[in-house]
């Protein structure tokens, strides 16, 4: 494609072209009041994406701004590559979770791999070296053969960048669900480290300074990947097909070490990843953050393929690449470290003092926008908000407890489901050892991952329970919050701070606005209550096909600080003689439960779980605190299928077994599988028996760890499940790899 | 005792291995680029893990042009310890320093988890610390593990009680279940499984400590006869 | 019996790490002149049946498993009928 | 300007998990007549230089790089000169 062959700008307004860009009527409108002109062509794909709600959160900052974004140990939030929390000693830990739904739903490799490598990006432009990742997966039922080549596809892109990377990937979570069967959602978390000293912002200051581009050269792939992003799937999106990218972790590698280098040079000014919308947003947030303005020559870009125009070059999505801005005359330097590690280093621009984003090509001025205007002037909605009438009729339904008549049978039909089976299938192609520091690997509640050359380590996990969400929204932003709280605690770890992806339906339409509000106003509750600010994260909407949108999912990405390694907790039993506790009581509640949805073919209906947060936090304090006196042998919390399924867990790989008796005023049912809120079930050492009780006052004494591998639950007398660990173990570890397998 | 570990484009074990000797071994160690040319102020060479030019083509195929691959034939010819651990491995088979190849794991997935390794043969300068047969802890963290050879070669192997480790369970459909080979000489040895990441029991195992000794120690003894 | 040969290819402008790779490996070795290099993948499947049904099966097994649509190109060759 | 077709496939007597793996999904899809699958690199070089060092590095750079003897064959074809 040439020059010649665009659309003029009348043409572009006439035929209103910009539609197929994205752009309403009235942004377009907006850009040509701003400009005081039509836009050219060029100029129209800038504000295209810059407006797209992928990069402007045009639709979402209302429902953004309620979330609690403060805090004592908070050093950066919100609005950089990733949000960063000091840790003590003048370290500080950075982290960030952001989705690749879309391209994984049209090319689940490539599309998870590339949602790999954005993310860790993100925080090493920030100057941390990444230490960790996490996924969180979710697809539809693992029963056709699309849905299981998608999730078999998706787990191998993840492996195969953060492999290759060689960042260790030590959580995550996967759900299966039929709201997920045509769209998907691939949200990936990266966690880094940092001294403070090393903290880097995306700001183009200082006029005439030059700025630079490094990294991979730039092609016509992905182009218009971030208003694909906010649009619906349908089956036209097969077409948009060659926006997709191919990611090439070899480059990043050489990439990341290349910046942690450059980071330490006094030359760097600023640094930031060009991420969705590529270069556009790169250079236009740069300037606009920094108050400047940055002129480029779009001839010095490295170009992979000939004839590229400077649309194709703005809007590129092509991976690998970083925008630079460095001290004025000391390109050589920076051109010798980059070359070092086989990489290129171009210079393309330089800082101006006129607030425009100036690109020129071949000797003209292609493009003249101011970059606040692109940056910061994106319009912001204020949606229509309509609670939908599934969720009174729900409200309205009384809680019933499913039939269930054999117990035994039950746990393990409960332990087959893929949402609660084990995930080792897919952690087991992570390397999640590399850099040995993984002291807690995948299969606990919550990752650990050690600070060398200190006592502390990090604790971190990602959760959302969107059945919860579906039900209520509020209710399950609160509980997505305080799960990734609890599995934290049960590591040992003070929660510190969270990153969210807000995955959910189209906006415009007023019951999808309604659980995006409602959900965040939970959210924020319970950050508020749980001191856990958010510091950063991502919005995925659209996330429909053919009209219907998936269940509301925030992810939720945690992190907590351990302050000395003993504290370390996991959940499993440790040996047998351990006392069995289980903090919290147990309702009768099955609204959005594993056993209903078994139950009802995959339906869900009627009242989210409760929770007081108040009580949440207590008894979280209460736990760590026994933690940290070294008076807890392992914790667990109770999530989906309820208490049985928590308890066989905890019997998982450790060659031991349980007895225990539960409550006698409480109906078998639920007190084997309701899904209450803010309960755990600990172990604790005969010795310290004392000291527990005296710190964790509400918590009751069960049972006891045995050396017999069996599960034995009574109630008054009565044995209600008796099952050997080996078969529930068995059901819990076969499930997926069976499920793969069967032919459809 | 001074260890080498050889950085290439890619390498991402190199840490693991730097500070195992570092800092549970206790001996001297520096990286070193994989462009150096002068190996000879070292006394054993390690070549890390990872994934050299992204283990793009084949893997390690790339990286056994690299510059400081003939100082590493120099160093094995003067019979200096030699240890290639998983991507190292593959490197050491495509530079002939090893005979055999690796295909693809048998289930065509990459494949992180402990294993459990037997001592075949405790009489090399890298295992003399463990009993024979002795069963160790050791983990796995690899796509291209499956360790094959011709007939002939194997039979090599077995006749001069090169093959080093075996899998207990042969989850990668590696040849006789191989792990870990010597060379005739018995100074180069390579294997899929990642000693370096065992040193710490905080991690899981330090049964992988115990490699590192035994070549110390060996190093030890000829360094003191010859003083 | 035919031998049929399946050539998988990455798109034009699809980037290819692994070409680029070997490129650079090649340059550094001195072979300057060898200025680009794309990997595919090259298969060869032995199929039992007439030439018709053949033909019509190697496209439907290149489109849904061997190569991938979104990124890469196939091209076959039916090449001889081997005697069992 | 030349382009350089190099084919490397896996040496008849070494197992090929991953073409065994597609005869097996192969099977599954119903394509039974599908019964043996062999998977080898296809790559595409393009070089420049006159006839007889093309040749000559052709042969070399599969040896050193493109394919690894113990497990792997290669051929190839110097197809055709192209224009620049
Ligand atoms: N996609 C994934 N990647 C890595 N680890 C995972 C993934 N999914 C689940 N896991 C791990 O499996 C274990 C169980 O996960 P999950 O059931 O979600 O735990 P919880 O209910 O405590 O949040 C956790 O240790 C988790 O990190
Ligand atoms: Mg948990």
């Amino acid at each position: 494609m040439s020059l010649m062959l665009e659309p003029s700008p009348s043409q572009i307004k006439e035929q209103k072209i910009y539609h197929e860009m994205g752009m309403t009527d009235e942004e377009f409108a907006k850009a040509e009041q701003i400009l005081g002109r039509t836009p050219n062509y060029t100029e129209t794909g800038l504000f295209s994406v810059m407006w797209s709600e992928h990069c402007s959160y045009k639709n979402s900052k209302p429902v953004l701004r309620k979330f609690p974004v403060t805090g004592e140990r908070v050093l950066q939030g919100p609005g950089e590559g990733a949000g960063i929390v000091d840790i003590g000693d003048e370290q500080a830990v950075v982290f960030k979770i952001e989705s690749h739904n879309h391209p994984s739903a049209i090319e689940p490799y490539q599309g998870a791999a590339t949602g790999v490598g954005g993310i860790i990006r993100d925080v090493f432009s920030m100057g941390a070296r990444p230490v960790a990742m996490l996924n969180s997966l979710r697809f539809g039922e693992l029963e056709s053969s699309r849905v299981k080549y998608l999730f078999e596809e998706v787990v191998a892109g993840i492996a195969g960048y953060g492999n290759c990377i060689g960042i260790p990937t030590v959580g995550g979570e996967v759900q299966f669900d039929h709201t997920y069967e045509g769209n998907p959602l691939v949200n990936a978390m990266c966690v880094g480290l940092i001294d403070h000293k090393d903290i880097q912002k995306g700001q183009a200051k200082g006029v005439g300074n030059t700025v630079m581009y490094v990294g991979a050269k730039t092609g016509r792939d992905g182009i218009h990947g971030a208003t694909f992003a906010s649009e619906e799937l349908s089956e036209q999106s097969e077409d948009k097909r060659p926006a997709v990218q191919v990611g090439d972790p070899f480059m990043e590698k050489l990439l990341l070490e290349a910046c942690l280098e450059l980071v330490k040079s006094d030359a760097l000014v600023g640094i930031q990843d060009m991420g969705a919308a590529g270069l556009t947003s790169s250079s236009a947030e740069m300037a606009s953050k920094a108050g400047s303005g940055i002129e480029m020559n779009l001839d010095f870009v490295p170009q992979r393929e000939t004839g590229m125009t400077p649309y194709e070059m703005m809007l590129s999505e092509s991976q690998e690449r970083m925008l630079i801005v460095i001290k004025k005359g000391r390109e050589k330097e920076i051109e010798e470290l980059f070359a070092k590690y086989g990489l290129e280093a171009a210079t393309v621009g330089r800082v101006t003092d006129d607030g425009m984003l100036r690109l020129l090509h071949k000797g003209e001025v292609v493009a003249e926008v101011p970059a606040d205007a692109l940056a910061e002037d994106a319009p912001v909605y204020y949606k229509p908000s309509a609670e939908p009438a599934y969720y009174g009729e729900y409200q309205a339904m009384e809680q019933k407890t499913p039939q269930v008549e054999d117990f035994k049978q039950t746990l393990i039909q409960l332990l087959s489901q893929p949402t609660i089976a084990s995930k080792e299938w897919v952690y087991g192609q992570y390397d999640y050892q590399v850099r040995t520091n993984t002291v807690v690997a995948p299969g606990s509640d919550a990752a650990v991952i050690r600070v060398r050359g200190t006592k502390k380590a990090l604790a971190m996990t990602t959760d959302c329970n969107s059945r919860y969400l579906y039900l209520d929204p509020e209710i399950g932003g609160k509980i997505a919050v305080a799960e990734a709280a609890r599995n934290i605690i049960c590591s040992g770890g003070e929660p510190l701070a969270i990153t969210d992806c807000l995955n959910f339906g189209n906006p415009e339409k007023p019951e999808i606005f309604w659980q995006l509000e409602k959900a965040t106003d939970g959210m924020s509750e319970a950050c508020r209550v749980l001191s856990t600010p958010v510091i950063g994260g991502n919005v995925s909407l659209y996330n429909e096909t053919n009209g219907t949108a998936v269940y509301p999912t925030p992810v939720v990405g945690m992190v907590g600080l351990i302050k000395d390694l003993s504290h370390i907790t996991t959940q499993s039993f440790k040996q047998a003689g351990d006392l069995i506790y289980v903090i919290g009581e147990t309702k009768a509640e099955f609204g959005g439960s594993e056993l209903q949805k078994l139950h009802h073919n995959g339906e869900i209906f009627g009242k989210a779980p409760a929770i007081d947060l108040t009580v949440e936090e207590a008894r979280q304090a209460a736990l760590l605190k026994a933690i940290q006196a070294g008076a807890v042998q392992s914790a667990h919390d109770v999530a989906e299928g309820g208490f049985a399924v928590a308890l066989a867990e905890k019997a998982f790989g450790t060659g031991l077994g349980a007895s225990v008796a539960v409550e006698a005023n409480i109906e078998r049912t639920a007190a084997l599988f309701s899904e209450t809120q803010s309960r755990f079930i600990v172990t604790v050492s005969k010795e310290n028996q004392e000291a527990f009780e005296a710190i964790v006052t509400e918590a009751k004494l069960i049972g006891e760890v045995t050396a017999e591998a069996d599960l034995v639950i009574e109630q008054q007398g009565e044995k209600v499940i008796k099952a050997e660990i080996h078969e529930l173990e068995g059901a819990w570890k076969g499930a997926i790899p069976c499920l793969l397998k069967s032919e459809d | 005792m001074k260890f080498a570990v050889i950085v290439f484009p890619g390498s991402n074990c190199d840490v693991d291995m730097f500070h195992a000797v570092k800092d549970e071994l206790g001996e001297e160690v520096e990286y070193v680029w994989h462009d150096a040319d002068d190996l000879s102020q070292f006394d054993g060479i390690l070549l890390p893990g990872g994934f050299s030019y992204g283990d793009y083509l084949r893997s390690g195929a790339i990286a056994h042009l690299s510059k400081v691959m003939s100082e590493v034939k120099k160093a094995a010819e003067a019979g200096k310890p030699i240890l290639g651990v998983c991507n190292g491995f593959q490197i050491l088979l495509e530079s002939g320093l090893l005979p055999g190849a690796m295909l693809r794991n048998k289930d065509l997935k990459f494949v992180c988890r402990p294993t459990k390794l037997r001592v075949e043969n405790n009489e090399t300068m890298f295992s003399s610390a463990y009993n024979k047969g002795e069963e160790i802890t050791i983990p796995v963290a690899h796509g291209e593990g499956n360790y094959y050879c011709d007939e002939a070669t194997l039979k090599q192997l077995q006749d001069n009680q090169q093959i080093v480790f075996t899998y207990a369970d042969n989850f990668n459909g590696s040849l006789q279940s191989i792990a870990g080979i010597v060379n005739e000489k018995g100074n180069v040895l390579g294997m899929m499984p990642h000693p370096e990441r065992a040193v710490d029991e905080l991690l899981g195992s330090a049964d992988g400590l115990k490699l590192f000794q035994s070549i110390v120690k060996q190093w030890r003894e000829s360094h003191v006869v010859n003083a | 019996m035919y031998k049929v040969k399946v050539f998988v290819t990455l798109r034009e402008s699809v980037l290819d790490p692994q070409g680029k790779a070997v490129q650079q490996s090649l340059t550094n070795l001195g072979y300057e002149g060898v200025q680009d290099v794309r990997i595919g993948k090259y298969m060869e499947l032995t199929i039992d049946g007439n030439t018709q049904d053949v033909e019509k099966t190697v496209k439907e097994v290149c489109e849904k498993l061997l190569s991938n649509p979104v990124i890469e190109d196939y091209r076959y060759e039916i090449e001889e009928s081997v005697q069992q």
